[in-house]
């Protein structure tokens, strides 16, 4: 079992619903305050984006987070010099895709992420069929693979994802990328699919955006991951305290929907 | 001692092509992807299918294509030349091809719409064209940039009965509009069958585009032989995914015929490129030291995307096929030459092919060497945008 | 009791089919005109110039072209349509069959050069593409006005080799430019072939034209005794000089088979005109009382023509075809919905053919009667006009 | 023989070289005018032209002379209403396209020429084979049908044209429409071959345009026939005065050639 698992299932243990909050790196100096303001203000691990020019399965905010990050020069390198500074205290998980880190390198890539505490990786464009190689890069370095099952994924794929993924499971909320909604998705069935199949902690995520929709959530999985919602406010200038409040607002929710 | 490698056979199970190919796709479409590979394998195999699907392109589409001599280019240049006339196809290009097979298939598998990306409109036009033939409800994906410059071409769509959807992300043009076709594809994959135009994406895309433009070598390769020509020396065609060069090649990839695809040299994955991972295939891409995709650049929109169907990348690296680049500059005059010597005046694209043959007649290209040229499509599309380049140079 | 008339046979020696035809040219050109028809009864009668027409139409133009059944169109109007699909010949209409028969011919006669005259440049594009093949020098003449409107089609006809000329005489349109054509070929006829481009002009042109465009009916005829349909009810194409029809009737002329001409109602020389003398023959034109030539008025190019061929007129006087006039408000809807049901985006010209369906279809087309139509050219070439006018009716 | 051939042989007997000018009919006011001062001037006969919207064997200057005058309305109508108030001395002889005689009806047309003194037509768009519907209706009113020879006509062919054409025949001196011209053209191999085979009086016609030409034309023919050098000065606003004048430059050439 892989540290981030460890501690995940820690959280659910202590009868926590998780909070995780996304972030592009890169999109402004002040990211990395961002970052430190959402564990501060209760997430239980953070999702870190490594921006790509061609995020396939990317929404409008956060393609516009990893325009701007590039246009500044965010780099695989430049985003681990700038996370060796800090420590959060909360894992880190980064989300890319697959050309990035094959780019980096992919024994360099676990390294380097490793060594700032980076404790896994969602790569949406890196089916378990075709991650054999990424995963082996990982295993030395207790890297995670994440991965997610999504509303098309059928049950005995369910149970295939399930066993292979590491530190918790990402069920796909909705058909669609990364984005707001109001819309209810899929996420119930999704996560009880998993769930049918495997204890390995549950986070809902894609078309999560409001406290009241991450209560939803909450009540049928694990925790929730909160992206565009939050990347969209940081776009439009938000400061670290804003994030903290924003963070503060889920953290509310999720913490009253289990008392 | 191994047996010969047969090329151009299936990918192996995951979809490969040597290193190449694969399905980096999202878990989404991960399903799509494979019950797609079931879909085709099935229908493939079954003679009813395949026979609709020649049917088709018979009454239909204007096949089988002639191959023409081309008499007076070969006296100028010292080849014995032949064209494949896809030209001369439904829609004006090959590309028709692929769509009726992908639509058969979308007909097939009982879902009612189909999406598709295009860059100047060409697949974008010819997947309107098939799936209004079939009744299907049809989206194409298009980069705004493109839009603008071809906006012709939306309206053609538009005439038949599509929905064109401008892309605003990214650099706004063909790359953009296959990440929002996969993207869109994700909300809709239940229904929609995601038509893709080139030898490229996620396994079983290579396969199955390739597969459905084999019908360009195989008919040129009984043709030849009607014609008393046997194989030819040369099969060069041009690249931008590499459809068109996967169909004529199909035809002669177990032959000794020398392969020769011609890419744009802005273009150029093979020549300037390195392996990677975009859409969903690993394959030879442009992209800077970081792994972030480069913007291609040509004159001819059909040859404008970095990177190339993974199966072209795995023939360069067995060193079955060669790739060459052209300039934008030798384009221009090539097109200018066939149109004057045979009365044909090629897309953009084809002329990157005919350039070629310009460029290595007399040098590589012995006197009286046979050249089978793929002429992929007519400049009919591409006549203003030549007009516009002629009358900026003088 | 005599024997039963045999249509769309020889004209009788003086060019006359009934009191239509003959040969009303400058003296200067009476020697050409007699020429000619002794060259063209020569190779027609010689199986070899024969056989290389057929070939270089096979291996060049795209020959056969199909019989597409239009099923949805069909089911729609309630009727079994057949379409002959002319817009997949080479440079998109049936108009490459005739210069390829009279390119040949012109080398045959020995000539190194070709004039020709064009209204919306269709018949300047095919004249040029078939004297390049040859490399035979060509001038083509158009009207001031349509060298302005199709502005890209004269750039295709440079890309090919030929010579544009502008005429600025009279209306500054097609039938201006068959008398500009005229006026030149006088001073160059020693060497210079006027490759006319439709059934019209002096004996033997409008039988030479019929000839070569015979084709489309023959291979109709074949196909669709292949295809168990027999002969159909109804054949139809619209009518410009009439060169489509007349090719495809040709196939039918002795059959049960009602023969529809459709004219565009602005220029409709059966329906609204009376006989007189222009271009050489005796026909029906668009006159006023004094016998001074109208104006034909068409959103379609190809039919904006104020006479018709002598034989059309023959052949509605004889009652064995008719002729009808659609409008020009008829034709866009006509060209939508092919487009829409069918996937085939058809010339201007063709849709008259197709409004004419969609109008009696119900009427005086019964259900279920067999329609077999001419989809004379394709509508790449009219897609920015119909853009400009749906822009300016909505 | 016709009316006009017996005229116009009577010119020849008298040694002179004819001269005939060609006006368009109604191109201005003054028309008739300028047809009379040719007469005064010295003209053996005149050329009135009969405007046709598609005239297939002129040139740029008569295309526009005929569109000035159908823009003004002229019909053959009102024309031989015109022609009937003035009497110039000298036979007239229409020239125009068939489609204006046929259209006004052959037997019609012809009948009303004729009452208006004309006497010979020339057709260029009806060659002798096209032509026996009209010489019919001609027939009766001594109406002269005139056949051109060109310069590609053979030989055969030119015994035939010769035999049939009435009053004179029209020698083409080059292979083009009518309009004028610096080149020595094929007036004189074309007169010859008429001659060879017939003694019907010969002019010249299409690119004589000057007095010197006009000499050179008459070395080798029985005249000469000006068509677009005068109706090029009418359309620019040449005067009745200025029509005698040029007229009589022409007469004074073909006089002094003949001395
Ligand atoms: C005429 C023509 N040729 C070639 C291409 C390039 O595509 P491919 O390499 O898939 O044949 C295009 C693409 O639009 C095209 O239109
Ligand atoms: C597609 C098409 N159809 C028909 C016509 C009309 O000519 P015709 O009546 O000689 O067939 C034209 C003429 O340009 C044409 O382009």
């Amino acid at each position: 079992m892989t540290g981030l698992e460890v501690t995940l299932r820690a959280v659910r243990h202590r009868g926590r619903r998780a909070f995780v909050p996304y972030f592009m790196a890169g999109t402004s100096n002040e990211w990395l305050r961002h970052v430190e303001a959402a564990a501060n203000a209760g997430a239980d691990a953070i999702e870190i984006g490594l921006p790509f020019s061609d995020p396939m399965m990317d929404g409008v905010v956060i393609q516009e987070a990893a325009k701007r990050s590039l246009d500044r020069g965010t780099t695989l390198a430049s985003v681990v010099g700038e996370l060796a500074s800090v420590d959060v205290g909360v894992p880190l998980v980064v989300m890319t895709y697959y050309n990035v880190l094959l780019h980096g390198g992919l024994e360099r890539s676990a390294a380097m992420l490793a060594q700032v505490n980076v404790r896994g990786a969602i790569v949406p464009d890196l089916p378990p069929e075709e991650s054999s190689e990424w995963s082996s890069a990982c295993a030395p370095h207790d890297l995670a693979t994440i991965y997610l099952v999504a509303p098309s994924t059928p049950n005995e794929r369910v149970a295939m994802v399930a066993q292979r993924t590491q530190g918790f499971c990402y069920a796909q909320g909705r058909m669609a990328v990364t984005g707001t909604t109001s819309e209810e998705g899929d996420g119930a069935s999704v996560a009880a699919a998993i769930r049918a199949v495997s204890d390995v902690p549950v986070y809902v995520g894609i078309g999560v955006s409001t406290p009241e929709q991450a209560q939803r959530a909450a009540s049928y999985s694990d925790g929730v991951i909160v992206g565009s919602a939050l990347v969209r406010r940081i776009l439009d200038g938000a400061t670290p305290n804003d994030v903290e409040d924003f963070v503060r607002s889920f953290r509310r929710a999720l913490d009253a929907s289990h008392e | 001692m191994n047996a010969p490698e047969v090329f151009m056979d299936k990918p192996d199970a995951s979809g490969r092509f040597g290193d190449f190919g694969g399905r980096f796709v999202p878990e989404a479409l991960m399903t799509a992807c494979l019950e797609l590979e079931v879909a085709f394998n099935d229908a493939w195999n079954d003679d009813a299918f395949v026979q609709e699907f020649y049917d088709v392109l018979h009454t239909f589409g204007g096949r089988p294509t002639p191959v023409t001599e081309l008499s007076r280019l070969s006296r100028h240049l010292g080849l014995r030349i032949y064209a494949k006339r896809e030209d001369l196809a439904h829609t004006g290009s090959h590309k028709i091809n692929n769509v009726v097979g992908q639509t058969l298939l979308t007909k097939r598998m009982g879902k009612p719409r189909v999406i598709a990306e295009t860059g100047a409109g060409q697949h974008g036009v010819a997947t309107a064209t098939a799936a209004a033939r079939l009744g299907l409800s049809c989206t194409v994906y298009m980069g705004e940039l493109d839009t603008q410059r071809q906006a012709l071409n939306v309206f053609r769509m538009e005439l038949l009965g599509a929905t064109v959807v401008p892309v605003t992300s990214g650099s706004k043009t063909l790359k953009d509009a296959v990440n929002e076709a996969m993207r869109e594809w994700v909300t809709c994959v239940k229904d929609t069958h995601y038509c893709l135009g080139s030898v490229m994406g996620p396994h079983p895309f290579p396969w199955i585009v390739r597969e459905f433009q084999s019908i360009i070598g195989r008919e040129a390769s009984r043709q030849l032989t009607e014609m008393g020509v046997g194989t030819p020396d040369v099969v060069v065609a041009c690249v931008g995914g590499g459809s068109n060069a996967a169909g004529i090649f199909a035809g002669f990839a177990n032959t000794d015929a020398r392969l020769v695809g011609v890419e744009a040299a802005g273009g150029a994955a093979i020549a300037t490129g390195s392996p990677g991972v975009l859409h969903g295939m690993r394959s030879m891409l442009i992209q800077d030291e970081f792994g972030q995709i480069e913007e291609a650049h040509s004159v001819s929109a059909g040859l404008d995307y970095p990177g190339i169907g993974p199966e072209h990348a795995y023939l360069a690296k067995a060193h079955r096929a060669q790739y060459e680049a052209i300039g934008d500059d030798e384009v221009i005059p090539a097109l200018q030459l066939l149109s004057e010597l045979e009365g044909i005046v090629p897309a953009l694209e084809t002329a990157h092919a005919v350039a070629w043959l310009i460029r290595e007649a007399g040098t590589t290209l012995a006197p009286g060497t046979s050249v089978l040229l793929n002429l992929s499509g007519r400049g009919d599309k591409d006549v203003a945008q030549v007009r516009e380049i002629l009358r900026g140079a003088s």
